[in-house]
């Protein structure tokens, strides 16, 4: 108790730890895995990406070529950036934002 | 002093002021925690956003006497408060205290339950854990002042906190049991989870949830109110020695884990027993009476 | 009605909800609720009890087993309220898309008024989210006001 | 002539009126028998009140009936002992006899004048025992017709009941008028007869045996009071109650006194001798409303009553308090382990008969209005209380609290009923409270010798009393939520009319507390005592405090309309409650299981049963043993 006793009186006196988060926005880490977006100029459509999506994130459409990307199905494992051949996936350090919709993300291309 | 605005008007007043100093307390309550937790918590209006939110939110009850009961709850803490600024009878107060504390117990029993009854009961026990602690304090300002009215305080020539050290301090125990603060917070904890879910309040949701927690706050401040009379002439001086009690009850509350209810009352009765006891002593040995 | 309506959205209390996730979206709550986000800032509490919840905070996918549950307390949540969703499971099934028990996203159960992406979601991402769920707050509470 | 006929109605009619049940068996004319005799006891006993007291000698003749009389009762007692075996009986019979017979003997032709005598105090009295003695005589028709029809009974055993139960009443009432000694003895010992006769009454083993157990243990009362007796008339000459009490604390005359008390306390089922008490909850429930609030255990503390101002300033009478302080706080203690209804509510009597002892001993002019006002107040609260038990123990055929969830959704009319006595059990502003208040007050201004101790007692006892009713309270207004309606609830007439009056008679006295207490409870304390509580109109005012009964009630009222305005205009949805979601659709008591299966889930009462009656009950027959032992100890100072 007495160990307790100093440690709250002290963190009564010192400046609170807490982050002022929606006010002061934190500095992206680096190598943190965020969200993904489709370099259409590089990408060929080969579909490797969604046969290594785990959890079915990625659609891609190679007829329509169309790539549709959920990143409210997203894991965030970047499985996809490691198996893209072409470097197309550009991974970002900040994951999806909130959104009272589950939007996708829609890639579109005029290349092939 | 016939007068009537100093006997009439300022109980009044004061009696108004009652819910909003104690919701105010209960903002500073949690700045404070929240700070010797190292965060920054709510801000001090906190409370009375929650107390309107609530109220405006749709009525849930488990049935027609549950609304009936809170509000006696929140009506017999007031009464009680009444009772000690219109300078009225201790033991009344400590009587209409007790009827609160039913109508809480009641209203959260009227449902079928586990852990409302569970909460229930506790609280009865917290009940059993400060009321004799409670009479007992009343009994020793009686010696003190050879009169059971609030008004003996204020004749007496010194303050009463030199002649009852040890009853200030065993109200201290009352204090945080009637605070739900830790160690003493069996029943329910006025926030975050805990293994009853939210204890004897699990069953109130909205306006009745809201007169429930007036009715604490005001309960909250009867005791402090009863605190600050232990320096009666200049209650300014009072009030700060409540606060002061205030403040030790957050510490305590911070630095010390929840009891069982056995050892609860083991507790409460045994310091609060020899606190009081060993003060009378002293009083009678001193011829303090 | 204006007072009402500031009140409610300073002080959502939150009832938390594991629907089966796989328990980083609750340390994460936890995290938003521990000093360094403290999010008490904004009234938010913990209270895990629907009756005085105005916030169901639901995290991972909603389940055969456990929809009923989902449900259960969603409906003794008195209005207004708010479903927030926390993380990649909650929000489509995430990585639990085709697994025999599980019925996909927790909108399939309960009306889910608030996204929040991630797997699992940061505490900063947890707060946006609040902030989002706090405007559907006050635009339920608005609505509730014209609608009397 | 207006004596006559107050004796007359008060304690022959019962008997002959009795006899009459005896002999007339029909129900109609049982039931007419009990209406006549429940209001000429309730107008005999109002015309007692308004006209004042008188004394009364009855001729040679009826005393030397009187004699035998109790000569056949003692042989019966006798009869009783050899029949069931019990050594006990046999011996303090045998010893009765002897006492009574040499006292006879030696003391031949010693006559007291005025034999009877009724002052204020027995007018008080004579109050309580007849209003609510017959509302639980009139209760009893309609009690014993379903109690017989539960036990399927070939041939009705309700004449002899109701015989003994009038008897009781007429025994009563001779007890409180008595002067002569010899008398009140008798007396006693009728309703020693009585209690024995009622509660073995189904004839079950084990009613026999906790009969055995009353026998007993009011036997040696009985013979208490033989020595009382005995030991008055070598020490004045004299038998009579007023020329006793009159003559001074003189060492001889305390052991004198210390007998009654002794004969007191097995009456009053203070400790050791608080088993009987609880043995006696096997009689069919008015048996229990009756001991319990009107006669038996009353006339322990009647004679307390009695002997108090007599005993004032000596040790005795400190003995006396620690005996109610250590019975007041041990059974409030007790009575938190229990669960059975019936038992709960007998701890609770031995509680508050234990509070009305202490304050009667400690023989300020307040601690005796206190333990009037205690007096007046449980035996109304108490008498409804059993009633309504009865009622629902005849309907749950069970006693345990646990069955009694949610009464107020299944007999609203009995809930509301017993909801109302529990709360003037234990909560402002009713009577009792009223009490309660009275007797801290007087506590604290006891003296430094003992303060500490008695502030102890009263504390735990008090704190514990709360926590037992509430914690009874709670059952009976669980609501699941299919029963959130109240239906009406039929109840047969009698039992209509005894608790509906005895409910409205607790309300009425109880708000009007101010004007009973000064029209009431004053002149009877005024008989030994300079009058210190003072009753105005609106509030009852001590040197040292004040309760405002009247605004008490007004604030009461005011909250309770509130509440049910704001409820009206708040209104709600009735909700299952919270079952961490597993709510099963349509059934608010019921769960999901892990298995997916639906449970049924029970909420019960905490059961104490750490501080249960196993680990204490030693406790109390040591200490209670300990006391007497005090009390006759004291004598020798």
């Amino acid at each position: 108790m007495p160990k307790m006793l100093s440690k709250v009186l002290k963190s009564l006196i010192t400046k609170p730890a807490t982050v002022r988060y929606p006010y002061v926005k934190p500095e992206p880490v680096p190598g943190t895995r965020g969200k993904i977006t489709f370099d259409m100029k590089k990408c060929d459509l080969c579909q490797d990406c969604e046969r290594v999506c785990p959890s079915l994130a990625i659609k891609i459409f190679p007829d329509e070529k169309r790539i549709e990307y959920s990143p409210f199905r997203c894991l965030y494992c970047h499985l996809c950036v490691e198996s893209c051949m072409q470097m197309a996936i550009i991974p970002d350090v900040v994951v999806g934002a909130p959104a009272f919709e589950k939007v996708m993300d829609i890639f579109k291309t005029e290349r092939r | 002093m016939p007068d009537p605005v100093l006997s009439y008007a300022l109980p009044v007043l004061l009696l108004a002021a009652f819910p909003f100093i104690g919701g105010l307390l209960r903002g500073i309550d949690r700045k404070i925690t929240a700070h010797m937790q190292s965060r920054i918590g709510p801000p001090v209006l906190q409370p009375f956003y929650d107390v309107i939110k609530l109220w405006g939110k749709k009525p849930f009850i488990t049935s027609q006497f549950q609304p009936v009961l809170a509000f006696g709850y929140l009506g017999f803490s007031l009464m009680a408060a009444a009772i000690l600024v219109f300078r009225l009878d201790l033991l009344l107060l400590l009587f209409t205290v007790a009827t609160a504390d039913v109508c809480l117990v009641a209203a959260s029993f009227n449902s079928k339950s586990p852990y409302s009854h569970i909460g229930g009961m506790r609280e009865l026990l917290s009940v059993l854990s400060y009321e004799p602690v409670m009479i007992m304090s009343i009994i020793s300002i009686y010696f003190a002042t050879r009169s059971f009215l609030v008004g003996g305080i204020f004749s007496l020539a010194y303050p009463l906190l030199l002649l009852l050290p040890g009853v200030f301090v065993a109200m201290g125990f009352v204090l945080i049991v009637e605070m739900k603060k830790s160690p003493f917070d069996i029943s329910a904890s006025m926030h975050a989870h805990q293994e009853i879910v939210r204890g004897v309040f699990t069953e109130f949701s909205g306006y009745t949830m809201a007169m429930v927690e007036l009715g604490h706050w005001v309960k909250m401040m009867l005791i402090l109110s009863i605190m600050a009379y232990f320096w009666a002439p200049n209650l300014l001086i009072g009030v700060g020695l409540a606060l002061l009690l205030f403040f030790v009850s957050l510490v305590v509350d911070n630095i010390y884990p929840r009891l069982t209810w056995q050892r609860m009352l083991k507790t409460t009765w045994t310091f609060g027993f020899t606190l009081i006891l060993a003060n009378l002593v002293a009083l009678f040995l001193l011829g303090g009476v | 009605m204006d007072i009402m309506n500031k009140a409610r959205v300073k002080s959502p209390w939150v009832l938390h909800f594991n629907c089966g996730s796989c328990n980083g979206c609750d340390i994460e709550i936890l995290a938003a609720l521990a000093p360094r986000f403290d999010v008490e800032r904004f009234g938010i509490i913990n209270i895990g009890n629907p009756k005085q919840a105005d916030v169901l905070l639901v995290t991972g996918p909603a389940n055969r087993r456990n929809f009923r549950v989902l449900k259960n307390l969603y409906d003794q949540m008195p209005e207004t309220k708010v479903v927030i969703v926390v993380g990649s499971c909650g929000s489509t099934g995430g990585v639990f898309y085709n697994c025999p028990n599980v019925l996909g996203g927790v909108d399939k159960v309960v009306p889910v008024d608030v996204y929040v992406p991630g797997c699992a979601a940061r505490p900063e991402q947890i707060i946006d989210g609040f902030i989002l769920g706090l405007q559907k707050l006050a635009e339920k509470g608005k609505k509730k006001v014209e609608g009397r | 002539m207006y004596g006559e006929l107050i004796v007359a109605t008060n304690v022959l009619l019962p008997l002959i009126m009795g006899l009459a049940c005896l002999g007339l068996t029909g129900r109609g004319i049982r039931r007419a028998i009990i209406a006549i005799m429940a209001a000429s006891l309730i107008a005999s006993s109002l015309l007692l009140f308004y006209s004042g007291g008188f004394v009364y000698s009855p001729n040679y003749l009826v005393e030397m009936s009187a004699l035998i009389l109790g000569f056949c009762l003692v042989a019966y007692f006798l009869y009783v002992g050899f029949r069931i075996k019990n050594v006990l009986v046999i011996g303090l019979t045998l010893l009765q006899i002897l006492l009574v017979a040499y006292f006879e003997y030696s003391a031949i032709g010693v006559s007291v004048e005025p034999a009877l005598m009724v002052d204020n105090l027995s007018i008080f009295m004579s109050l309580i025992v007849n209003i609510v003695g017959s509302m639980i005589c009139v209760y009893a028709l309609s009690y014993m017709d379903e109690h017989e029809e539960i036990l399927q009974l070939s041939r009705s055993r309700q004449p002899r009941f109701f015989f003994f139960l009038l008897l009781f009443l007429g025994a009563m009432n001779g007890l409180i008028y008595s002067n002569n000694i010899l008398w009140l003895a008798f007396f006693w010992e009728v309703t020693t007869l009585c209690c024995y006769e009622l509660i073995r009454h189904d004839r079950t083993k084990e009613a026999e045996k906790n009969a055995a157990v009353a026998l007993w243990m009011n036997l040696t009362g009985g013979v208490a009071l033989s020595a009382s007796l005995f030991v008055s008339y070598y020490a004045i000459g004299s038998i009579a109650l007023n020329e006793l009490l009159m003559a001074g604390a003189a060492p001889i005359l305390l052991l004198s006194f210390a007998f009654m008390a002794l004969a007191a306390f097995t009456k009053s089922a203070q400790f050791p001798f608080h088993g009987w008490l609880l043995g006696a909850m096997v009689a069919p429930t008015p048996v229990s409303a009756l001991l319990h609030a009107s006669t038996m255990v009353n006339a322990g503390v009647y004679l307390i009553l009695r002997i108090a101002p007599a005993i004032k300033d000596t040790h005795l009478t400190w003995a006396v308090v620690l005996v109610g302080a250590f019975t007041f706080m041990l059974t409030a203690v007790l009575a938190i382990s229990q669960r059975g209804s019936k038992r709960i509510l007998a701890y609770s009597t031995i509680s508050n008969l234990g509070l009305i002892i202490l304050c009667a001993g400690l023989n300020t002019p307040l601690a005796y209005s206190a333990a009037l006002i205690l007096l007046l107040f449980h035996a109304i609260s108490k008498g409804l209380l059993f009633m309504g038990a009865g009622v629902v123990e005849n309907r749950l055929h069970s006693q345990n609290i646990e069955s009694w969830e949610g009464l107020l959704g299944r007999f609203p009319l009995t809930a509301i009923i017993m909801i109302v006595g529990m709360i003037s059990m234990f909560l402002p502003p009713f009577g009792m409270l009223l009490g309660k208040w009275a007797a801290l007050e007087v506590i604290a201004s006891s003296p430094p010798s003992i303060v500490f101790l008695l502030i102890i007692f009263m504390v735990i006892g008090s704190a514990t009393t709360t926590l037992f009713w509430a914690r009874w309270l709670g059952r009976l207004i669980i609501l699941p939520v299919k029963e959130t309606k109240l239906r009406a609830e039929k109840l047969h007439p009698p039992y209509l009319l005894s608790l509906l009056s005895l409910l409205s008679l607790d309300l009425f006295i109880s708000v009007g507390a101010a004007f009973f207490i000064s029209n009431l409870v004053n002149p009877t304390v005024g008989g030994g005592y300079s009058v210190q509580i003072g009753a105005p109109l609106f509030s009852i005012n001590t040197t040292i405090g004040s309760f405002p009964v009247l605004l008490f009630w007004l604030a009461v009222g005011v909250i309770f309309i509130a509440g049910f305005a704001v409820a009206k205009s708040k209104g709600g949805v009735v909700k299952p409650p919270f079952l961490g979601g597993e709510n099963v659709e349509g059934n608010p008591s019921a769960f999901r299981t892990m298995a997916d299966t639906e449970a049924e889930f029970q909420v019960s009462v905490m059961s104490f049963d750490s501080i249960g009656e196993g680990r204490l009950n030693k406790y109390a027959l040591v200490g209670g043993t300990l006391l007497l032992a005090l009390l006759f100890l004291m004598v020798m100072f």
